[in-house]
């Protein structure tokens, strides 16, 4: 788009810059496009969880006992008085930072901060699930884990919903299924949430590697900004998921 | 074409100090919102969680992801995804938050006054 | 390519058919007109497999009580054909053939933007297609192609979930389609091809684009969702564990009612470009036809529950989406009207094309009234899963989407071919489509006003007349889809050689060679004024509406 | 206007039915215009200015801002005042009156059963009294139905664990359809029924009328056929012909084999919870009726599978088809059923 309006230019003999593929003028369009293309994606992304949400909303408008003694089970997990999730979030932000750091330093050229970043990032990343995976499976050994016939919450799990039952006046074996209900979406969401993780750290080592061979440069730097724009929407994500599940009561 | 090229291609990074400022403000709503959790506001809680959730979103969106140096097309999109999604919530609870309203009268034509009569109306009474 | 066998290999014109011949060349092409063609290839196969069960479907009821086929094997039929043709036909027919074939010419683009993930959403689609496809082998799935809950999670004994799955896929095919072609409309326009330039072909692939990539993700996590109820046995939208089945309905229905708008504005962008270059026209109302396109795309998100008006929701839940019904009909009113304007001191040519394209206008004119029949509250209440229902979609999706394909792929065949179709057969073969169409349709219209539900695979006998007449006409449709079919295969190998622009149409596309070379433009094009037909040279003026032969 | 109205409408049973009919010819007449002026306007057009040696150049209009207004203003009043008609209808159609007798209705795989508010209880039928109105309360017990009138044009889903309403007041003495509108499933089609409209005095000897007291085996057996059990037993499935009381050889969910007896325990257990004891060697294809069934149909069921025994015989039951469960315990040809070892085994 920017080059000047009247070069008839024969496309068999186009000098075309290696660095650009064949379908673009330029790196500038490239690029441009790319990043485009990027926040497409990511609206996509934001409807794709949205179909979560909204489930979500409308259950928790329908069922907000069950909701809110499913939360308060997800956020008891804790380490040092404060809920996994709520650790979760501050590692996601913090590998937000770090991608954003990788980004500026793809652009200024710093090759070694790059590569630092991008480890920093990953182990972040991986951070972030283990905590999660720690989270699953005292999940699973409370019982709240549904389908296949797992879901059968602990004794202390039982007793409070039944408190809240008495407490609510709605019919126990409602609340035991709409409690249930809440479990399915806590591990589509965060499970969902997860497997974008596992992609962005598949992203991220592709990124270290094409680093570590210094194929980066402050003119083309194209997927560390495109790569970068995704884990940060995967960030994004979570920081919704986040007082969602965990803390709205 | 090459002019292009590293005219565009001048890095405009920002500085470091904007990242870390940046980051701090993240972690000091993080705490915020997990210490507002704790006390019970009533509704009030629901509100606050996702206003800063929401302020949260927007710094990480602006900032880290770029989006205040970038053309008016990048901001459609981000306001498209979100737009899009108000659409699908709340249009769907406008059906959830309204069911089982009575039906005011006024609202109807034919209520048991002016029912019509047993087969008034009718041409005839055979089939 | 026997006709210029004549001529010497190192003669012939360089175009992307005679590019390289290997089977690899095609599979792995980038090229987004090799990929259209492989598109083509794929849909067409999805619409035989969808109209040999429509077929069947229409025998069975000839009668009222027909044994031909059991209650079951009915049920999974007609699921075959909803699915295949709506989610493996309809949803990309046009976008991505003539779409990825025209996209790039159309804005003086070498591509699309990103060729690997055209090619890579090909393949999305054909493993989409064969995972159904598999499952009707396997034994099919009795659905409907609707996946209503808790049916489809938990009651349907069949293979259900497989089917899902391949609905799943190829819905990210349709994601990666319309974000390549938001991307090259944004980025990759030549120079001088601003938006007003676009040709409304653009503006509606644009719209379509929209739609496509915010709305088929809330289809797919819906899907998924189903899928995972199904095989956990967790009860998210099943009643009898908590869950709420309407709740499936609203995020099946803010995909699939925007999904009709996917099928239909492509082809109202189709018609736009056969009515002004049959016509020589500039279109009436450019602005107008344009916008409107962005308006349907933007109201239908917010119409989808007028499905649901009986299905449980709240009277004012209904009554906001009755408005919001009523509402989209505009924008289609305005483009209907500013169709017939263009017409009016045209120079009308009736090619075929051009009746395809009065076709089109016609029956969607029915579809969109009786739509608005659906739109109100208190009429829906009663023709809601009638025959009424069939009748309307099938006249917006066959009658419009279907109809204004063929228009295009005939309109284009010469530049995606190099041939010339024979236009006296391809008139024929419209108005038997026309007239088949209508007889199969219009007696639904009332089959569905006196009460006949959907879905039945007998009714009872005073519904027999209209029941007739709809396989009689079926049989005329079917018919009438072998005869393209045979003479456009007949014309690849046998038909006149089309020059550069045999339409004298003024599309950038025309102005490269037919078929165009690989890089679509032997020169960096300039953008034209749209529709400059005031301007142009008719090089193919005799009066005969049909020219374009070759002059070597 | 009434003689095109016999023609085009079917006979209005219901006052609903005379609104929704008036307000359809309303649009029957818009469309009509519409569809004659527009496909007019291009048949004519095309005609008139059809490509001659003397019209080989169009005449280029680019658009005229006030005929766009026109045409957009005109469809929009247009549909304000259809939308403001169908609302008015519907909302009619939903406000039911607080006289009107409530009937409840009952959807489930594949027939309605209807529950007078006197205890009267009917199958794929309703009967109402002339003129007076009707509320019908609508749920499901397993799947979504659709509760269709279309003499009383009007319809309304069944959803499981939801009760909608719908009413209406018949006008017309008759008989007219109930159909199933919302896909159901295998014999959606035949989840038909009639309506009939009685007098009043006609309803009440109906009402009063010996509902006769049916014997538990014989609507279990009704039960049997409507849920088309037989389909799968005696063929795919081990028939129940002389199954009660017997020793069977089941295997359980974790896979191990035992034997248990088939009591009355144990036909509710496989009824409700079918692939926990499974006959040995048989697939689970069975669907659960743990939600489609009530209790007392279940009972319904036991006892009609407990009237196809005989009970001579105790030795082990292996399961084997021995002829259509429907038969008479006593037919000889049972045993010359071909062995079940060609039915696919369970996944």
């Amino acid at each position: 788009m920017s080059h000047s309006a009247d070069a008839p230019l024969a496309v068999a003999e186009h000098p075309h810059d290696p660095l650009v593929a064949e379908q673009f003028e330029d790196l500038d369009q490239q690029h441009q496009a790319g990043t485009l293309g990027m926040w497409t994606f990511l609206a996509t992304e934001v409807l794709f969880f949205g179909g979560m949400i909204c489930g979500y909303v409308i259950y928790r408008h329908l069922y907000f006992e069950a909701w809110h003694q499913g939360s308060v089970v997800v956020d008891s997990f804790a380490f040092l008085g404060i809920s996994a999730g709520g650790w979760n979030t501050a590692v996601l932000l913090t590998s937000s930072l770090t991608v954003a750091l990788a980004v500026r330093a793809a652009q200024l050229g710093q090759h070694r901060v790059l590569v630092w970043m991008l480890i920093l990032t990953m182990i972040l990343g991986v951070g972030f699930l283990a905590i999660k995976a720690s989270e699953y499976t005292h999940e699973y050994h409370e019982g709240v884990v549904p389908g296949w016939g797992f879901f059968n919450p602990d004794e202390h799990i039982r007793h409070d919903l039944e408190h809240a039952a008495d407490q609510s006046g709605i019919n126990p074996d409602l609340l035991h299924r709409q409690f249930q209900l809440f479990w399915c979406f806590y591990f589509f969401m965060t499970g969902t949430h997860a497997l974008h993780m596992i992609i962005g750290l598949g992203l991220f080592t592709y990124l270290l590697v094409q680093a570590l061979r210094h194929r980066f440069t402050p003119v083309k730097h194209a997927p560390v900004e495109i790569i970068g724009l995704y884990w940060h929407f995967v960030d994004l994500v979570w920081i919704f998921l986040f007082p969602l599940l965990y803390l709205i009561r | 074409m090459n002019e292009t090229t590293e005219q565009h291609s001048a890095p405009h990074a920002d500085s470091l100090a904007i990242y870390i400022v940046i980051f701090v403000l993240l972690m000091a709503l993080l705490v915020a919102t997990i210490a507002i959790a704790r006390f019970d506001l009533g509704s009030l809680n629901v509100v606050a969680a996702l206003l800063i959730a929401v302020a949260k979103a927007l710094l990480v969106i602006l900032f880290f992801m770029h989006v205040r140096h970038n053309p008016r097309i990048t901001w459609a999109f981000v306001a498209a995804g979100f737009f899009w999604l108000g659409i699908l919530v709340t249009l769907t609870l406008t059906d959830y938050v309204s069911r089982n309203r009575p039906i005011p009268d006024s609202l109807s034509q034919i209520s048991p006054r002016n029912a019509p009569a047993a087969g008034s109306n009718l041409p005839s009474q055979g089939h | 390519m026997a006709s210029i066998a004549y001529l010497p290999e190192y003669d012939r014109p360089h175009t992307y058919l005679n590019d390289r011949y290997s089977i690899w060349s095609w599979l792995l092409t980038r090229d987004h007109k090799r990929i259209a063609i492989l598109y083509m290839i794929t849909i067409t196969l999805n619409f035989a497999i969808g109209g040999m069960a429509a077929v069947l479907i229409r025998l069975q009821l000839l009668t009222p009580h027909s044994d031909l086929i059991e209650a079951d094997t009915y049920n999974k039929l007609f699921t075959t054909h909803g699915v295949m043709m709506v989610f493996f036909f309809l949803v990309p027919s046009i976008p991505t053939t003539l779409g990825n074939f025209l996209v790039p010419l159309m804005i003086g683009a070498r591509d699309l933007a990103f060729p690997k993930l055209n090619l890579m959403s090909w393949y999305l689609f054909v493993i989409g297609s064969a995972m159904v496809i598999g499952d009707v082998v396997a034994g099919g799935f009795d659905t409907g192609w609707t996946f209503y809950t808790p049916y489809s999670s938990t009651f349907s004994n069949y293979h259900v979930v497989l089917g899902i799955l391949g609905v799943f896929v190829a819905g990210f095919s349709s994601i990666l389609t319309g974000l390549n072609f938001i991307v090259t409309v944004h980025k990759m326009r030549c120079p001088g091809m601003t938006w007003m330039k676009l040709p409304l072909f653009i503006w509606s692939m644009y719209a379509t684009s929209l739609i496509l990539v915010l709305a088929t993700p809330v289809l797919a996590i819906t899907l998924a969702l189903v899928a995972l109820e199904r095989i956990f046995g967790v009860g998210i939208f099943d009643p009898r564990l908590g869950g709420d089945p309407i709740l499936f309905q609203h995020m099946f229905w803010f995909y699939s009612h925007p999904a009709v708008y996917i099928m239909i504005l492509p082809g109202m962008g189709v018609v736009s470009e056969l009515v002004t270059s049959q016509c020589r026209k500039h279109p009436f109302g450019y602005g107008f036809i344009a916008f409107s396109s962005l308006a349907i795309a933007i109201i239908g998100f917010g119409v989808w529950a007028h499905h649901m008006f009986v299905a449980g929701i709240s009277m004012y839940g209904g009554i906001v989406f009755s408005l919001m019904s009523f509402m989209v009909a505009i924008p289609s009113a305005i483009k209907v009207f500013n169709w017939t304007a263009t017409l009016y001191k045209g120079s009308v040519a009736m090619t075929t094309p051009m009746l395809y394209a009065l076709g089109f206008i016609g029956l969607f004119v029915i579809g969109g009234l009786t739509g608005l029949w659906l739109a109100a509250l208190g009429l829906d209440m009663h023709v809601h899963d009638t025959y009424f229902v069939i009748a309307h979609f099938h006249y917006i999706m066959v009658g419009g989407a279907v109809t204004a394909y063929l228009g295009g792929v005939h309109f284009w065949w010469p530049k995606m071919t190099g041939k010339l179709y024979p236009d006296g057969w391809g008139k024929i073969a419209a108005f038997i489509l026309f007239l088949g169409f209508n007889l199969t349709f219009f007696p639904q219209f009332i089959l569905g006003y006196l009460g006949m539900p959907r879905r039945y695979y007998a009714y009872p006998p005073e519904f027999q007349v209209y029941n007739v007449l709809s396989t009689a006409g079926a049989s005329i449709l079917a018919f009438g889809y072998l005869l393209p079919l045979c003479y456009l295969l007949w014309s690849l190998k046998y038909g006149a050689d089309a020059d550069d622009n045999p339409h004298d149409a003024a599309g950038l596309e025309w102005q490269t060679s037919s078929p165009p070379p690989t890089h679509n433009f032997h020169t960096i094009p300039h953008a034209p004024e749209p529709y400059d037909y005031a301007n142009m040279e008719f090089l193919h003026d005799d009066i005969r509406p049909y020219p374009g032969v070759k002059h070597t | 206007m009434n003689l095109l109205h016999r023609i085009l409408f079917p006979p209005q049973g219901a006052n609903i039915a005379t609104r929704v009919d008036q307000f359809a010819a309303f649009m029957l007449v818009v469309s009509a215009f519409f569809t004659v002026l527009i496909a007019g306007l291009i048949v004519y057009f095309a005609i008139r200015y059809r490509r001659t040696p003397n019209n080989r150049i169009a005449t280029q209009l680019r658009g005229s801002l006030s005929l766009e207004i026109t045409w957009t203003v005109i469809p929009f009043l247009l549909t304000l005042v259809m939308f403001v008609g169908g609302t008015r209808v519907f909302v009619a159609a939903r406000h039911s009156p607080e006289n009107a007798m409530e009937v409840f209705v009952v959807g489930k795989q594949w027939m309605w059963k209807v529950q007078h508010p006197e205890g009267r209880r009917e199958i794929n039928a309703l009967h109402v009294p002339l003129g007076r109105p009707v509320k019908l309360l609508i749920t499901s017990q397993d799947v979504i139905h659709d509760f269709g009138l279309p003499g009383f044009r009007t319809k309304q889903d069944a959803v499981p664990g939801l009760y909608s309403t719908q009413w209406f007041t018949p006008t017309l003495l008759g008989e007219s359809h109930i159909f199933c509108d919302q896909f159901c499933g295998s014999k959606h089609a035949e989840m038909v029924g009639t309506v009939y409209v009685m007098t009043e005095a006609d309803y009440a000897r109906w009402l009063a009328g010996d509902p006769g007291a049916v014997p538990s085996a014989q609507s279990g057996r009704q039960l049997f056929e409507q849920y088309g059990c037989a389909t799968c037993h005696g063929q795919y499935a081990p028939t129940l012909a002389g199954l009660y009381g017997r020793i069977v050889e089941v295997v359980d969910e974790s896979g191990s084999r035992r034997q248990v007896v088939a009591d009355e325990a144990y036909l509710r257990e496989s009824i409700l919870f079918p692939n926990q004891k499974l006959v040995g060697g048989y697939p689970n294809r069975m669907p659960s009726f743990k939600s489609s069934l009530s209790e007392e149909q279940i009972y319904d069921l036991i006892q009609y599978i407990k009237s196809l025994s005989g009970g001579a015989d105790t030795g082990p039951f292996k399961g084997a088809p021995i002829g259509p469960a429907t038969q008479p315990v006593d037919s000889e040809q049972k045993i010359q059923n071909p062995p079940f070892s060609n039915y696919r085994a369970n996944k």
